[in-house]
Formats: C-alpha cells, sequence, structure tokens
C-alpha cells in the first residue's frame, strides 16, 4: 500500500491578532504549525497502513524552506517518506497552480511506486478555501471523496475502498475504485501521541527538497504567479466590530425593546435556514 | 456548436438541488447575479440545473430571476457525484463560455466547483461574503475572509473565463420571487453511462449529529448573569424556536452548568454564527474572541457597562428573564422553526 | 522498534541548566539526548530577570558570534522604592555599560531559550521536544538508569540522568534528593507582563539613545504592598517586560490575586506614563525557589545530578538565575564527561559536581545570602516602614521651604521615631547586616 | 507557619486592589489545550468543601479554581500556566497536579 499524504504549514490562525493602531495583522509570535486537518490526513494513511499489514506513506508540501519542519512532524506521526517543494519560481501560487504542483509531483511519485490512496485534510485554516484537493483529483483524473470521515474497507486485490463521507443530510457511504482521492475531516483519524523513537527518527531525518527543476521539470507556465489565474486585488482588516444601540427595558417598556429586539433578529435572516442536520423534506 | 453570440456576457449560477430540493443559497446567487448584471452592461443572467427529472424545478430559477435555464438531466446525475457532475457541467461551460459562474460555498458546491475550474483552466475564489464589478474594468471582485476571518481579501480573475466563486450561504440576502415570471429552458444532452462513474452510493445514513456549536447558525449563549442550570431550560426553549443552540462563557462551565463543548472564548469554541445572543455574558475579551465574528449580536445585561455592549448590534439593558420570555413568545408566533421556508 | 534507547546521558528540560549540561557533555563527545516537555525550549519558560553573559561566555567562548537574540543591554540600572503616591529613584548609568558584549541584557525566555538550545543541537545534542518525562527510571539498588516519559515506547537509558526541570522539582523528589515540595514561603510566585511599544517610544520614555541602550529596575516598597517581594521593569527591544514577585506565603496569607497586586503597581503614579497606550502581549506567572543554601537539595545521586531551579540555584538578592543555572549544567555536564571517564556514576563519584560548584560564585554567593529569605520574611519593616519612611523624608526634604532646617531635619527623625524606635532601626540594621553576610 | 507578630506586617489589609478581569489576561496566551486529559485534578471535593478560606481562589495568578453556587470546587485546568503555586499552597494538599502531557497546555510566545 501507498499512501501519499499532501499538506500545508499555516500560521495558527486561532492566534492571529489585530494590532489595534494600524489595523494590520500581527505576525509575531503566530506560532507556524500543520494544518490542522492535515495531520489527520498523515494520521489516517499511518492508520491505513497498519491496517493493511505495511507499505509506505509519503507526505509533500509545497511551501518554503521552514515547511520541513511540518513534514518533520509528519515523520513523528509515522510517515516514511516526506518531500519538501520548495522555490522561489511557486510563490504567489493561487489553487490551480498549487493543484499543477501538487499533482505533478504525485506523478512522478506515484511512476516510482505506485501509489494508490492520496490523503488531503479537508481545507487549510488559512485560506480555507477547500480547492486544492479537488483540483489535483482532477488533474489525476481519478475519484475525488471529500470531507471523508471514516475508511470502512480498503481492498487492495480488488482496488475498491467503501468510505464514509460527511454531507449536509447525514453521511453518505460511497464505494470508490482505487486509486482514490480524500479530503478528510478530524474524524477521520484521531491523532495519536507519537511514539518516542519515531520523534528521535524525525529529529535525525532531513526532507527531501525538489525545486522547480530537480528532480523533475515543473512547467514553467503553470507555477507560482504565471499559472494562477487569480490575483488579491486589495487585502484589509474588516472593520472592527463596533457596538450599535442600546437600549433599556426601563426606558422603553418591554415591547418595544422586544420589537426591536426582533428587528435584529431578521437582520441576521435566519429563516431560510436548512438544518444542521436531519433530513430536508 | 450553438453557441450563439459569445459575446453575451453571460453571468451563470448553479442551482444546486438534492433529492428534489433546491439548496436556498441558489436562490441568493440568482440574487446576487441580478445585482452584479445591473453593473455589467448587456449581460443576461442564466441558471445551470443537473439532476434527473429536475425540468419541473426550472420556473422556480425564473422566478428567482434566471431569463434562460440549461437543464442537463441524465440517471447518472440523480444523486449528487463529482465526475459526472464535474463532467456535464465543465462541457457546458466550454461551450458557452460565460463571463461569470458562481456556486454555493455548500459541502457539494465545494466539492464540485474546484473540479470545473481546474477541468476549465480558470480562476476559482472560493467562499465569498461578498460580490461586486469593479467598475474601471467591468470584472468580478470577490471577496473573501482569510486567516480565520481576520483579514478580507478581494480576488480578482483578470484573463481567464469565467470568473468563477462559491459564495457562502446566506451572507447574500434572499431576493422576492416574481410569481409569473418566465424563460427559457435549454435541454442539455449528456450521455455519459453509469458504468462510467467510478463512484458508486451504497447507502445514506441520517443521523442526528453530536451538538457542535462550531456549526450552529444561531447560538443562545448564557453567562454568569444567567444565575444557576436553571436558567439553561429558558435559554435552550429560546434556541429551540429560533433553531439554535446553547452556549456558555467561561464561568458557565467552570460552575459545570453547562459541558465543556459549550464554551465559547479563548480556552473554549470559536464560532461564527449568524446570530448570537448574549444573555447575561458580561464579555470579557476571552469571550468575545471567541464570537466576536458573529454577524448579528444580541446582547441583554442588567449592568449598562458589560463591556459585550461595545460590539452588540442591539443592546438591551434588562433582565434576562423579562426579555427571553417575551422574545420567545414573539418568535413562536413567527415560526423561526429552522425549517426551510420556500 | 526494538531494542532499548539508550544514550550516554539524557537531560531533562532545555533551560539554560540543560542545555548548559548538554552542550559541556556533547563537545565532550557523549552521545545526549535533551528531553523537554515545552512545544519548543523556552515555551514554558518566564522570567524577570536579566540575563549575565559571564556563565554563557564560559560555555560558549563565541556566544557573541552566533547573535544570540538579545533584547537589549543593561546600560543603566538602580531601585525605585515606591511609596503609595511618590518614588525615590536610584539609577546607575555609565558609559561603561556601553561596552559589546555588555555584561548583562534583558532577555525574553521564548525566544532566548531556543536559541541557545540551537547551540546544544549543533555541538551533537539530541533535543526532543513535546516530550513529559514522567518519572524516573531505577535499577534493583536504586541507582538511577533513565527515564520514562508521556510517550509510547517512551522508555529512554543512560548511565547519568541531568535533572534540569525547573521549580517544580517533582524529579528531584524521586530521586530521593529532596524530602518533600518546597513550602509556599521559601517559594516566590512572579507574575509579569510584556507590554509592547514602539522601540523609539520606548527609547523617549526611558532615556535611552538607541536600540543599545537599556534599562533595569527593581522596584520596593508600594510594589508589593510592602510585603517582602520586588517588582520590577525591565526594557525589551520593542518592549517592557513589567512584573511583581513575592512569596508565595503572602499571597495566600493575605489573599491576594497576583494579577491585580500587578495592576495596582501598572496604576501606580510614577509608573503609569511609562506604559502608557502599550498592549498587553503576554501575561505569565512562575515560581521562584527561595529555600536558599541550606535547603538546597543533594545535588547528586547514584546515576544523577540536578542543576538549575530544580535545586534551588537563585540568588533572589541579585535577581540571578539564569547564570547560576548555565555554571551549574556546566559543573554537572563536566561531571558527567568525567564519570563516563572512569566508568564511574555513583554518587559518590558524582559528589565531585557540588565542590566543583563550592568553586564557583554560585554557591559561594549562595552560601553568603543564606539568611535573606528568612531575614526579609521576618523583617517587612524593609519593605513597607522604611519604603514609606525614605519617601516622606524625601518629599519634606525638598518641599520644606521656608522652614529652618534644623526643624526640617527634626521632624523627618521624629517621623522616624513615630513608625519604628531608634532601637528597632539599630536591631535591623544589625539583621540586615547579618543577612548579607551570610 | 507564619511567625510575623502582628503590628508589624504593613497594612495590607487597607489596600484597596483594582479589580482585573483574569480572562482579559489570559486571552493572549497560546494554550494548546489537552482535551482529553485534565493535568489538575480535585483530589476530594469534601475537603474543598470544608476548607475556608479556600485561598486558591485568590493566589492562583491564572484563577483557574472557582466554585460553584453549590460550593463545589471547579477546576479550569485550560487557562492554567503551569506555575505549580496550587500544587504546594493548598493547604490541605489536595490538588493533584501533574505536568501537561508533552506539547499541551501553555506555550509562551515572550516569556
Amino acid at each position: 500500500m501507498h499512501a501519499v499524504v499532501a499538506i500545508k504549514q499555516v500560521p495558527d490562525t486561532s492566534n492571529v491578532r489585530i494590532d489595534p493602531e494600524t489595523g494590520t495583522l500581527i505576525r509575531e509570535g503566530v506560532p507556524a504549525i500543520v494544518n490542522p486537518y492535515d495531520i489527520h490526513a498523515v494520521e489516517a494513511a499511518v492508520q491505513l497502513k497498519e491496517r493493511v499489514g505495511g507499505g509506505q506513506v509519503t507526505v509533500i508540501t509545497m511551501g518554503p524552506p521552514k515547511a520541513a519542519e511540518a513534514l518533520l512532524e509528519c515523520v513523528e506521526q509515522g510517515a516514511d517518506r516526506a518531500i519538501l517543494i520548495s522555490d522561489r519560481k511557486f510563490g504567489g501560487a493561487d489553487t490551480l497552480a498549487t493543484s499543477y504542483v501538487l499533482a505533478r509531483a504525485i506523478e512522478v511519485i506515484n511512476a516510482e511506486l505506485p501509489v494508490d490512496i492520496i490523503f488531503f485534510g479537508k481545507q487549510a485554516i488559512d485560506g480555507d478555501t477547500a480547492q486544492v484537493g479537488p483540483g489535483v483529483a482532477t488533474r489525476l483524473n481519478i475519484p475525488l471523496i471529500t470531507y471523508a470521515v471514516a475508511i470502512e474497507e480498503f481492498d487492495l486485490a480488488a482496488r475498491r475502498a467503501v468510505v464514509h463521507r460527511r454531507v449536509e443530510q447525514g453521511i453518505e457511504v460511497l464505494e470508490t475504485t482505487l486509486p482514490v482521492l480524500l479530503t478528510v475531516e478530524k474524524e477521520i483519524a484521531p491523532v495519536r501521541h507519537a511514539p518516542l523513537p519515531r520523534l528521535i527518527a524525525a529529529a535525525r531525518y532531513q526532507p527531501e527538497v525538489w525545486t522547480a527543476t530537480s528532480p523533475v521539470p515543473f512547467d514553467p507556465q503553470q507555477i507560482g504567479l504565471k499559472g494562477s489565474p487569480t490575483v488579491v486585488g486589495k487585502a484589509y482588516t474588516p472593520a472592527p466590530r463596533s457596538g450599535g444601540e442600546v437600549i433599556s427595558v426601563a426606558a422603553l417598556g418591554l415591547d418595544a425593546v422586544v420589537a426591536r429586539a426582533m428587528a435584529v433578529i431578521e437582520q441576521a435572516h435566519i429563516r431560510n435556514l436548512q438544518p444542521v442536520t436531519g433530513v430536508v423534506s | 456548436m450553438n453557441a450563439e453570440q459569445p459575446t453575451i456576457p453571460r453571468i451563470w449560477v448553479f442551482v444546486e438541488q438534492q433529492e428534489h430540493q433546491v439548496h436556498p443559497v441558489s436562490w441568493e446567487l440568482l440574487g446576487a447575479a441580478k445585482r452584479l448584471s445591473a453593473d455589467l452592461p448587456g449581460s443576461v443572467v442564466e441558471a445551470v440545473l443537473p439532476g434527473h427529472q429536475v425540468a419541473d424545478l426550472a420556473p422556480q430559477a425564473f422566478q428567482y430571476g434566471a431569463s434562460r435555464v440549461y437543464v442537463i438531466d441524465n440517471p447518472v446525475l440523480e444523486i449528487y457525484r463529482n465526475l459526472p457532475y464535474a463532467v456535464a457541467v465543465s462541457r457546458l461551460v466550454t461551450e458557452y463560455r460565460p463571463e461569470i459562474f458562481l456556486i454555493g460555498a455548500t459541502t457539494l458546491g465545494r466539492d464540485l466547483a474546484g473540479s470545473i475550474a481546474t477541468r476549465v483552466g480558470t480562476g476559482l475564489t472560493a467562499d465569498c461574503t461578498e460580490l461586486s464589478i469593479d467598475p474601471a474594468n467591468h470584472i468580478l471582485a470577490a471577496t473573501r475572509p482569510t486567516f480565520g476571518g481576520n483579514l478580507m481579501a478581494t480576488i480578482l480573475c483578470r484573463r481567464h473565463r469565467p470568473q468563477m466563486a462559491t459564495v457562502r450561504p446566506r451572507v447574500l440576502p434572499m431576493p422576492e420571487p416574481v410569481p409569473d415570471a418566465t424563460g427559457e429552458v435549454v435541454n442539455v444532452p449528456f450521455n455519459m453511462r453509469e458504468e462510467d462513474v467510478p463512484v458508486k452510493r451504497l447507502r445514506l445514513i441520517r443521523a442526528k449529529e453530536q451538538p457542535n456549536i462550531e456549526y450552529a447558525d444561531v447560538i443562545v449563549a448564557g453567562g454568569r448573569g444567567v444565575g444557576g442550570p436553571e436558567g439553561f431550560a429558558l435559554l435552550q426553549e429560546l434556541a429551540d424556536a429560533l433553531g439554535g443552540m446553547v452556549a456558555a462563557s467561561r464561568p458557565v462551565v467552570d460552575a459545570g452548568w453547562l459541558d465543556a463543548s459549550r464554551q465559547v472564548g479563548q480556552t473554549g469554541k470559536t464560532v461564527r454564527p449568524k446570530l448570537y445572543i448574549a444573555a447575561g455574558i458580561s464579555g470579557a475579551v476571552q469571550h468575545r474572541v471567541g464570537m466576536s465574528g458573529a454577524d448579528v449580536i444580541l446582547a441583554i445585561n442588567t449592568d449598562p457597562n458589560a463591556p459585550i455592549f461595545q460590539i452588540a448590534t442591539l443592546g438591551i439593558v434588562g433582565d434576562l428573564y423579562e426579555v427571553i420570555p417575551a422574545l420567545i413568545r414573539q418568535v413562536k408566533g413567527q415560526s423561526y422553526d429552522g425549517q426551510a421556508h420556500l | 522498534m526494538t531494542g532499548r534507547l539508550t544514550f550516554d546521558a539524557i537531560v531533562v528540560g532545555a533551560g539554560p541548566a540543560g542545555v548548559a549540561a548538554a552542550l559541556t557533555m556533547a563537545r565532550g563527545g557523549l552521545n545526549v539526548i535533551i528531553i523537554e516537555r515545552g512545544r519548543f525550549a523556552g515555551a514554558k519558560n518566564l522570567f524577570g530577570g536579566v540575563f549575565y553573559t559571564h556563565a554563557l561566555a564560559d560555555v560558549l567562548p563565541d556566544y557573541w558570534e552566533r547573535k544570540p537574540p538579545f533584547e537589549r543591554p543593561v546600560t543603566e540600572q538602580g531601585y525605585w522604592m515606591l511609596s503609595p503616591d511618590s518614588a525615590i529613584r536610584v539609577m546607575h548609568k555609565s558609559e561603561r555599560y556601553l561596552k559589546e558584549p555588555a555584561d548583562a541584557y534583558t532577555v525574553l525566555r521564548a525566544r532566548f531559550d531556543p536559541w541557545f538550545a540551537e547551540q546544544a543541537v549543533a555541538a551533537g545534542a539530541l533535543l526532543i521536544t513535546r516530550t513529559t518525562v514522567t518519572r524516573l527510571l531505577k535499577d534493583e539498588r536504586g541507582r538511577v538508569i533513565g527515564v520514562d516519559t508521556d510517550r509510547p515506547e517512551g522508555q529512554v537509558y543512560a548511565p547519568i540522568v541531568i535533572i534540569a526541570e525547573g521549580v517544580n522539582n517533582l524529579l528531584t523528589q524521586q530521586a530521593g534528593l529532596i524530602a518533600s515540595d518546597l513550602p509556599p514561603k521559601y517559594v516566590a510566585l512572579a507574575v509579569k507582563e510584556y507590554i509592547n511599544l514602539p522601540a523609539k517610544e520606548l527609547q523617549t520614555r526611558f532615556g535611552l539613545s538607541g536600540p543599545r541602550e537599556g534599562v533595569a529596575i527593581d522596584v520596593f516598597g508600594d510594589v508589593t504592598l510592602g510585603l517582602p517581594g520586588t517588582g520590577f521593569i525591565y526594557t525589551d527591544q520593542s518592549g517592557i517586560s513589567i512584573g511583581v514577585g513575592m512569596l508565595l506565603d503572602e499571597f495566600v496569607t493575605h489573599r491576594l490575586r497576583p494579577y491585580e497586586v500587578l495592576e495596582r503597581f501598572k496604576r501606580h503614579p510614577v509608573v503609569r506614563p511609562y506604559l502608557e497606550g502599550g498592549e498587553v502581549r503576554e501575561y505569565g506567572a512562575h515560581l521562584i525557589p527561595e529555600m536558599g543554601y541550606d535547603r538546597m537539595p543533594k545535588l547528586a545521586g547514584d546515576g544523577v545530578m540536578v542543576a538549575g531551579d530544580a535545586a534551588g540555584m537563585v540568588d533572589a538578592l541579585h535577581r540571578e538565575g539564569t547564570n547560576l543555572a548555565i555554571t551549574a549544567g556546566k559543573m554537572a555536564g563536566e561531571t558527567a564527561l568525567a564519570a563516563h571517564q572512569a566508568g564511574d556514576f555513583s554518587a559518590a563519584f558524582l559528589s565531585q559536581y557540588r565542590r566543583k560548584l563550592e568553586g564557583t560564585f554560585v554557591l559561594q554567593d549562595m552560601k553568603q545570602y543564606r539568611r535573606m529569605t528568612d531575614f526579609l520574611e521576618s523583617s517587612p519593616q524593609f519593605m513597607g516602614t522604611y519604603v514609606n519612611l525614605l519617601n516622606e523624608a524625601a518629599l519634606r526634604y525638598f518641599t520644606a521651604h521656608g522652614i529652618p532646617k534644623r526643624t526640617m531635619e527634626h521632624e523627618i527623625l521624629k517621623m522616624v521615631r513615630e513608625r519604628r524606635s531608634f532601637t528597632g532601626v539599630a536591631w535591623d540594621m544589625l539583621k540586615l547586616m547579618r543577612a548579607m553576610r551570610g | 507557619m507564619n511567625h510575623r507578630k502582628n503590628g508589624q506586617t504593613a497594612p495590607v489589609a487597607e489596600v484597596e486592589l483594582p479589580h482585573v478581569n483574569i480572562d482579559d489576561l489570559i486571552v493572549c496566551l497560546k494554550y494548546y489545550v489537552d482535551e482529553e486529559n485534565a493535568h489538575i485534578r480535585i483530589k476530594d471535593q469534601a475537603i474543598c468543601a470544608a476548607c475556608n478560606p479556600k485561598p486558591c481562589l485568590a493566589f492562583c495568578p491564572a484563577h483557574v479554581f472557582e466554585t460553584d453556587r453549590h460550593g463545589r470546587m471547579m477546576v479550569s485546568y485550560q487557562a492554567c500556566v503551569e506555575c505549580g503555586s496550587c500544587r504546594i499552597a493548598c493547604p490541605f494538599r489536595n490538588v493533584d497536579w501533574r505536568l501537561p502531557r508533552g506539547g499541551h497546555g501553555v506555550a509562551y510566545k515572550y516569556g
């Protein structure tokens, strides 16, 4: 069994703060972490490897040299091989260019050792686009299952798997051929505390570094800014939330206050809500 | 091919239906497309409706503003799967070359949009909250939150067409349907066979999920001011009436009135509901970082100096035991039951 | 994996003591593992101190070329003595402080400690983070032979374990080097905030001419409500470290919330202008062992040594700790090297660690100030009465216009007598001298 | 335990401390909360119930300890900065305190 996991190093957005004076992001001291969904993807790959009795887990990332740290954490978690795709020429990539680079890398990895399954986290917490996984599956022309929460069956001999996927109505149970690409929710596999020998192995591990030209060339037209149809027109911090009106029951009376509250509830336009769970009738 | 007048700027909206039920975001997008159309001279608003035996949904699309509906009907489209949908819609896009293509950022839409954009080789801005036409060059300015909502980015796609965007449900207003509106139905042939689809749906488990306040659209949260676990029954009643969930600030969880999974704030969860009702919550920074991303905040507190009022859309100084029962009566009268009202 | 994980030496904790020990041993050719529970070295560390470079230069002579992430050199230092509304400030500024590298720097630990740990890694030590050592492994004769961690397959073996676990000395107790937890009367609790201010603004406020100048201030008196303890204000690169520490016992006895004591300090009329407009970027709390020389643990046992805060190596009077830790770590490392050479890891052999330390400032200073904690605790007038008295005397002195000087002096003396008898003053002075002499 | 004589103590009781909402302070801290394992536990609630005047409610620098209205001692270990004060200063040694699992708990950014 050969699984490839694509991961991303992201700033821990739960710790991003806005400087109230300048209105800019305070990046100082914001730790870089493995995208939280991706570490579950790695765990899922490692557990699958254990389940089928062996194989290889290859983890890849596109990013700056510092992203090697994130790969090492995946090696601790049980990945066997780690590849950092890093080159200034890849900079400024949007989801289309990123999916090209990852798909091309996976093709090369597949040529060395055929790949049976590819894992992505369901989305990265810095961009939240959830588009790179679907893009890679499309480029590789293999089945895509997003929001996967469990792998019920995985049959290498029959080249098929049964995967559970979260949708609005509940859990969809899908049968797919292999190879398949999954983007995963955290439920796919709880992250285990990595064994100490793995930490020691990772501390001594050097990830491979691939550039835009070596060991394989990437199409310069499809990478980085050049390969990205979208550009950021402007970026700004949302205006800090300011309070609206404050009214009091004592001054206006209960009826008037409730009427104002109802108008505000109306403003949230929640009437056309789809229920979070349950049947859409 | 019948790619008539490719110069007409077409604004397309993907009509998402499952089990013959259209997701409301599709209508919201038609409303948005209408507004964009006003800023894009000569443009038309059209809808794409794939599925099996769904042609009868087309009139609804006309009512919400589409002048034409492309119906792609095939049994392989009965249940949504990525491949047949991506192939069918991509072919249509290649044929008609729309200027703009909008898709709801739902589970289905997010699964589909990236595949279409990759097949067509164009740019996609995911999960937008705002759309407009840049008046200078008539291109789509799609704005989306990033870095966990701490930064807004306006994304442009200058040279590739269509300009694709997925848009979050319920961030755009629901347009009023025009009852007698009509339009043209274009039946698009699509002849993929079931044996060409590598993914089969074996079953659907319709299960109630574990309560997770992070996904809730309406949250009624209580703080120390609620006074005790009994008060949360009242908050639960309001939450039920609004189709939402109950949450709490740290002191409440510390006191054991509510489970830790319901805690909002720095050491709890970060929520981003449409409506956040804060009852008896003073609003320490610790709590505010967890909920200030809510669209609308209604705060009820007896203390007029409570910091929560600094960020509330509407602050009510008063006794929550007086205000909330009155709210419950009003809300129940207007049936905010969390179900779709179409 | 099969087979034991075995190293020449295990260091518990990647603070200054542990890293100095690991660095020394790695350079001496030992296969060393440092096990740190934080996400990175320094993640759990906090101090309200000044970093003295002499000890660092001792373990890392070329440290300056390795660009340590210091905040600012200390080019002005001294004391503020606060009464509720005033301050007497005794500051020393000298051209002689302006040299590079300087004798002392302000430091933020989450920035400095990772750098220091990197130097040990560069020397060949293996740094494993995010791993908590849960217990010592001992053989049937009670000799320490390794540690267990909270990781699966987490046992590691080595003939020597150096405990540099910090003030919460759980392993030191397990090793039998100290009998029990430190009582709250011999531990200080310090809370600190890091307040961000633009470097330019900071320099203007503190009268600094540029980034190569900095201030370290110890604050006494009203800052601790007159209780034994100190406050501190240090300038960082673009921020201020401000904090207050008191014996834990005082917080317990007087039911004080540490962060409220700190807030009161920040609002003091003399302090507040320095902080104006700054943004609190971090708050933290830490214990400081102040048990003094006489209550230090045994420093070595069979297969084990202890260094740094875990061994109580703090000179509270001179706000020193990291330098004691580094020197002790180095001595422990050297002892481990000698033990490997001799093939002898017994308590008897490792006792040379203590003998080495006795030849340094570490144990000599600790011995000299052995009575300081007891003295201050039993003589609160040094913090309360005297500081207030000094402030009021100063006020009289500086505002006594038109009053005969003799009258003014008389009034001041009268004030002293009202607060504390002359014999009381004499007695206090005697006690202070004894405490200082050791 | 405390051998200080009355009268020599500075008049601490007269000092009014400014109120600080601890939540406003710990908001700037980065925690990696171990959701599954609490590293601080009360050994025996009955001892806390009988304890007077519960010094931990004051001295804990992260205000981890709080009683609910039934007097039960609640521990919000998630906010702990791991100083260890409660371990040694609880008058009844009633706090079971360990180090959080490796990598969890507070992570200072400045320190």
